[in-house]
């Protein structure tokens, strides 16, 4: 995501025509808009807002139980009401505006100040890039939902949304994709250089670390602060719409495109290599889940397939601008087979309530995909943020990508645990977190919203 | 009169009703139920756990009939519904005071 | 919506290459086909589609009482088959060819005749064109359906689709964006003239007047007309499928950027401008009119929330090529306060049964939108229709631009009021309007359509 | 589809101000991708995959019986997971890798072998080429299912996904689409030379033959090899949820533009007007279909709409890249006549348990389209296999198209009768095709996948 | 106590239910339920085929009234249930024992 | 034999199954029904509407029993049942005459 060279290349390819002309002396061309980047980009950012609206809230509203399908689409609905104002207010300025130590940006682009209809970020305008990043913010803290649905109080969960967008999402987005710490180069002047690592580069696609592993661990830590649902391992917990879930699932997989090929932020050869690596992923880690549950309970199941493409699609996230087909298999088959133990086995050891799986898939499926990125990265595919260089995995001979991989999923996992805590604390201040056992056992849509999802 | 009220296996439902009318008997209701009893629940699967279901999924079919069309309902249910396995289900008679067909305002067995 | 300039400015940024070369003498070069304008304009004309089938259809469907949701999902489809029919037949030539007198066009390109495979409208197939156009027309007939649904009959509402899209939504697309009266930089020859107003320059980027005033009007007319639903305020008339609703907001929302983003008819900057506003827009009135609902209920609603969005994307609609973030932000909120009064007291005091609010949202919110683009038209972005000049609000000191945007919603009203009432007439003319009263309790999906929703 | 003139036409017109300077010597510049093709064969093969995944998916799940609605959804969900598998392995390069005898490509390109980032397939990269070509495998294989839904065995249909994906499939989208004997101008070295026709021609733009003739047929073959339902013909089978059913149908529309405008491989007029004409015939096949239900039953069906719109989409499949707006009018008008035959009253007097119609509106649609095609084909607007000559039809003074179509269709059925007998004995030797009586009878969610829809 | 049991059209209901509570009796317990009689059944379109449904929507009002009220209450229904076409449905009526009240553990007439 | 019938709050449906259950008796059929009575109708919003229902979603358990444990199974629902609030439901007992189970013929009490 986000490379400088990239961009160039594009561009100097469209302006070779005036360049051919021996314009030696004269500056370089000031960047011209390309119609077919921004396009796919727009296309790109529609999709990833298909994802969280209505996709994830489909995939999750399916999966409880039916007192609670429209309470927890409303966790989807809040997080884009809420995180579209803060976005649009500061966070877009603290993700991609200038640098500070490396870990935040500064807010000159506060209400996207500055932001005019000619801006452009690479070779789109800056309008559009600015509204693809919120539609990654947006789905990031959906997908915290996962976990605390059919019990936390919607006034929490909107303060929630907009602070743990602004305290954690925030800088882990510019670290990775604003020029911070962990995707800079040489970061000198940044916090690295006071831990005595200033050179990080590590690679992260479309959000394997910013999205997933920080939705994913965030989702664990308030599971463990707020405890399991009212009766919970008492009665099965069966899904209201089945469907509904593998609709869900299905849009998280169209729109998916968006959300890695569009990080290319180009419609380009990278784009289109990220295209197909997702989808090989995501079909191949759905297969691969199906033939586990073949082994382990002779039925495959359709929330089986769906949780594997969900699955896939995290795991590929991280690292689609840079493997290629091999990666791609390898990844989807590994992330089924471990995101599977997680939410068979070890959940059920350890006995927390994370209810519709939001760290055994996201967290576990983003980590997977951020280590195999340092192992199959192709440098004949994606760069490093200096867009200068091709980004290499340990099976190009630089297993020292692997380290830093796990470094940064190591940051992104403490900045989430330390950020998660924060948010809990302020939330409680202001309002309490859970509904009553009362108003939990009668169920959330009608207690919270005074609504009901059909009339029988 | 007397209420015949069968809970049976949702599958056998239209053969059943195909068999009361054949003894020329056509008023029934039918009602959605689930039933919990010595059969072995369905067991559903969510990502890799089983959940054993503590209900099953039945139809209770009722019909108010003559005293002397009982018997020949039972059988007709019994036979149509039995596969001889657990849960084949239970058919309850009890007794019915009056009848009121709305349209006629009839009442009694003449309602029925 | 449609201005010449921007178009030009596209291809000439594109032809320079060969302009640099001082072709002085030579003509201006035939405009050349521009991928990533036409690939927008594909993407943009399937998401419009896929607003109304199955997005408004699911919205609306979700809404009414089981027994009427395949009705009600029938009108958008029969819209969407009507009206395909004759807008290919008469009314794209009708609105798009030619001008008499400011007010429709000619009959010139009947069936499409003449528009080849490689005619172009700016830059783009002039059969992608007439398809986008054709898509705005099908929503804007489905619209309205929210009004008359639990008792219009089928064979009455196919007829008057086809109908009322000639009669009145042909002559507004004509005025607004084919070059006719109301958005003539100076119309001597027009309608507008003989009235004494031959400069108009109305500002209406995607539709407010042409989609959201017409229709919401025109259901508004129809209720009166026809009367309310049996039992209507006896009855509680509960939501057979919230979540249908809230699927069908989602699609409305994504597929909105085609419908505003696409208004610019190019892949470039403008195109991006609309397409963040339209976004803010509509997060922003959800917000606001979640917090309403918080004042007004306690309870924050889910159809609530999606009612908010509808509505914060019909009044930016109309301003979406015009305004900042900052118009943005009043209009999204204004729309929300302004539309919950409608809806929530207003009707309530007027006891007419607008049963999905098709006034109450779109009407008023087109409404909303196109006086306050009379003020926030910021002219750094948008264009009169002539394309030479930044058109500006009052804020930018033209505040006869919000004198002109009343006059132009009142056009929009009239010739709604009076399209409507004709047609009303025609079609009782050859169908009764309504279903029998009986057939309206048993449902119209059965005695209408004999179907179904469900097996249960 | 993939005409080698249409692609290098557009390239030269974006090469024009190099080449304008006379370098006459030179050899011919390499293609240089076009971001805005690029961009839209994306977008499109996003949209196949969503006709899939959830589209056919709810189309069909929506009018079995709630017992099998996971089940009918598997199936789709299985052949996107196999297939893309199989595909990537050996599929995509059998198909689109040299020839063979005109009949297959060959195995240079398993597992995307040397297909890297910077190959293009025409201007666009050639990830997104087969990622868009494995699209149309996957949906063809999910068509057939509508055949054999509620009685297939999940585990069967996931073998044969992949088998007749291989020896079906695969042949015919080489004879057609990859340089073979069916599309071949002279194909001197093929099969069709030994059966003495070696010059072929035959027209099919995106699928009439390769995807619904083939899947139609095959379907009919199954369902002759399986045998009818439980009680079919006894029970009304009353579908389960027509509103997905409808859902379903609304998202093939919408994907279909990028099926047969994405068929174009570039984002230019032509795709335009296949735009245009997929549109037109989809939306009048519809409306015929309900005039025909109003004269036979009095009331137009949701289903019969939706029916009639994907009638009118398979039958201009064939045809939508080659023919102008009468030709879209004529074949959406015939299909809904000759589809509402088959499917009303020759599968009744044929008894043939063909559960959702894949022959009737596949195998029917795809032919009406074929052999109209052979009618209406306009060489204004495609062109043949070498992209150098105009496509003609019948009304064009070129008869002998007619006899060409026929001949292809001919072909296709041939080819898909065998294949699926084939299939049909190796699925037979490793499983059993079809699910106990009992099992159907409880139904196959909970007897294969240990699913239920919903709670209750 | 009696238990009044009407099958009436669905339509009817709450008119059924505000006429009934305005003789005094507020319990009321209402089932979905599909019924089969000398109603023609439904017809139903799939793809140019009709198909006639077996069963037909109908609700089941139950009330478990004092003796003293039952035939207010049937009066009550027929009046309101009465369209005159065939399925305007029926009213059984039959004895209830004993009664209890969870919240008051009222037994007896008393906790109707 | 008596049928027992308990109108009661749904979310209590699990407990008092076990409960009746853990008395040795299994043979249980429960309807998903609407009640109307005192407790207060839920209110419900549209569009900054309140509506108040009329019916409140109720489950009906029904269990046909020997007469001597009729007064168990009572107990057992009326404690689990019992919150104390308006809306805790009711129980009403009535006479069944004759049972007959489909899978074996049994008929009387030993088909219970
Ligand atoms: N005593 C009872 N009272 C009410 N319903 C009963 C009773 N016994 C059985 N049923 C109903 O009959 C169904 C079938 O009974 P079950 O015990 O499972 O099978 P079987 O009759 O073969 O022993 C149960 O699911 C339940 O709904
Ligand atoms: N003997 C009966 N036992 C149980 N239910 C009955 C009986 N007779 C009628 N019903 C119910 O009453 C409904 C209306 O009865 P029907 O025969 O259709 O009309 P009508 O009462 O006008 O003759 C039926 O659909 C059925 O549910
Ligand atoms: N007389 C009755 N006949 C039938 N059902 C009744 C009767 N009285 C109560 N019910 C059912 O029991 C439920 C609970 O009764 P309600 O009056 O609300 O509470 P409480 O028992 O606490 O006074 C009602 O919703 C209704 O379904």
């Amino acid at each position: 995501m986000k490379r400088f060279l990239r961009a160039t290349l594009t561009a100097s390819l469209l302006t070779l025509p005036l360049l051919a002309f021996g314009q030696d002396a004269a500056p370089a061309p000031a960047p011209v808009l390309n119609s077919g980047d921004t396009a796919w980009m727009m296309t790109s950012t529609a999709l990833v807002l298909l994802m969280t609206i209505p996709g994830l809230a489909l995939f999750y509203g399916g999966m409880v139980r039916r007192k609670n399908i429209l309470s927890t689409m409303y966790y989807s609905m809040g997080s884009a009401m809420v995180v579209t104002v803060t976005w649009v207010a500061i966070q877009y300025s603290l993700a991609f505006s200038g640098d500070n130590g490396g870990v935040i940006g500064n807010l000159d682009k506060m209400f996207l100040h500055g932001v005019g209809r000619d801006s452009l970020t690479y070779l789109v305008p800056e309008n559009v890039y600015s509204m693809f990043q919120l539609m990654f913010a947006i789905i990031t803290v959906a997908l915290i939902s996962g976990a605390v649905v059919e019990r936390m109080s919607i006034t929490a969960w909107l303060v929630f949304s907009g602070l743990w967008s602004i305290l954690v999402y925030t800088p882990l987005a510019h670290m990775v994709w604003g020029g911070g710490w962990l995707s800079a180069f040489d970061a000198k002047d940044s916090i690295g250089a006071f831990f005595g690592v200033p050179k990080m580069n590590a690679l992260d696609f479309a959000g394997g670390l910013v999205v997933h592993v920080s939705s994913g661990v965030s989702a664990l830590v308030l599971v463990l602060l707020m405890g399991p649902r009212v009766r919970y391992g008492k009665d099965p917990i069966i899904p209201n719409n089945i469907s509904f879930t593998f609709i869900g699932a299905g849009l998280l997989w169209v729109g998916w495109f968006g959300f890695n090929a569009g990080s290319a932020l180009a419609s380009n050869g990278l784009a289109g290599s990220a295209f197909m690596v997702t989808h090989v992923a995501a079909a191949v880690a759905a297969l691969v889940w199906v033939l586990i549950e073949y082994v382990h309970h002779k039925k495959p199941t359709l929330i089986g397939a769906s949780t594997g493409v969900v699955a896939g699609l995290v795991a590929i996230t991280p690292a689609s601008g840079y493997v290629d087909v091999t990666g791609a298999f390898v990844i989807g088959a590994s992330v089924a087979i471990v995101s599977y133990l997680f939410v068979a086995f070890v959940k059920k050891v350890l006995k927390y309530d994370d209810s519709l799986d939001a760290f055994g898939v996201h967290a576990v499926g983003g980590t997977v995909g951020a280590l195999l990125t340092g192992v199959f990265a192709n440098p004949a595919i994606g760069y490093y943020f200096d867009g200068a260089t091709g980004a290499a995995g340990g099976l190009y001979g630089n297993w020292t990508q692997l380290g830093i991989q796990a470094l940064s999923v190591l940051v992104a996992i403490v900045v989430s645990i330390v950020g998660t805590l924060i948010c809990y604390g302020l939330v409680s201040l202001v309002t309490k977190v859970r509904v009553e056992p009362q108003e939990e056992v009668i169920g959330l849509d009608l207690t919270q919203h005074g609504e009901k999802q059909g009339d029988r | 009169m007397k209420r015949v009220e069968a809970i049976v296996r949702p599958e056998r439902l239209e053969d059943i009703v195909e068999n009361m009318e054949a003894l020329g008997h056509s008023g029934i209701t039918v009602t959605q139920v689930e039933g919990h009893g010595r059969q072995k629940g369905i067991v559903e699967q969510f990502r890799g756990k089983e959940y054993k279901l503590m209900f099953i999924p039945k139809v209770k079919i009722e019909a108010v009939v003559k005293d002397e069309l009982v018997e020949k309902i039972i059988d007709a249910i019994v036979s149509t519904a039995f596969t001889g396995n657990v849960g084949d289900g239970k058919i309850f008679v009890s007794n019915v005071e009056d009848a009121v067909r709305v349209r006629t305002k009839d009442r009694g067995v003449a309602a029925v």
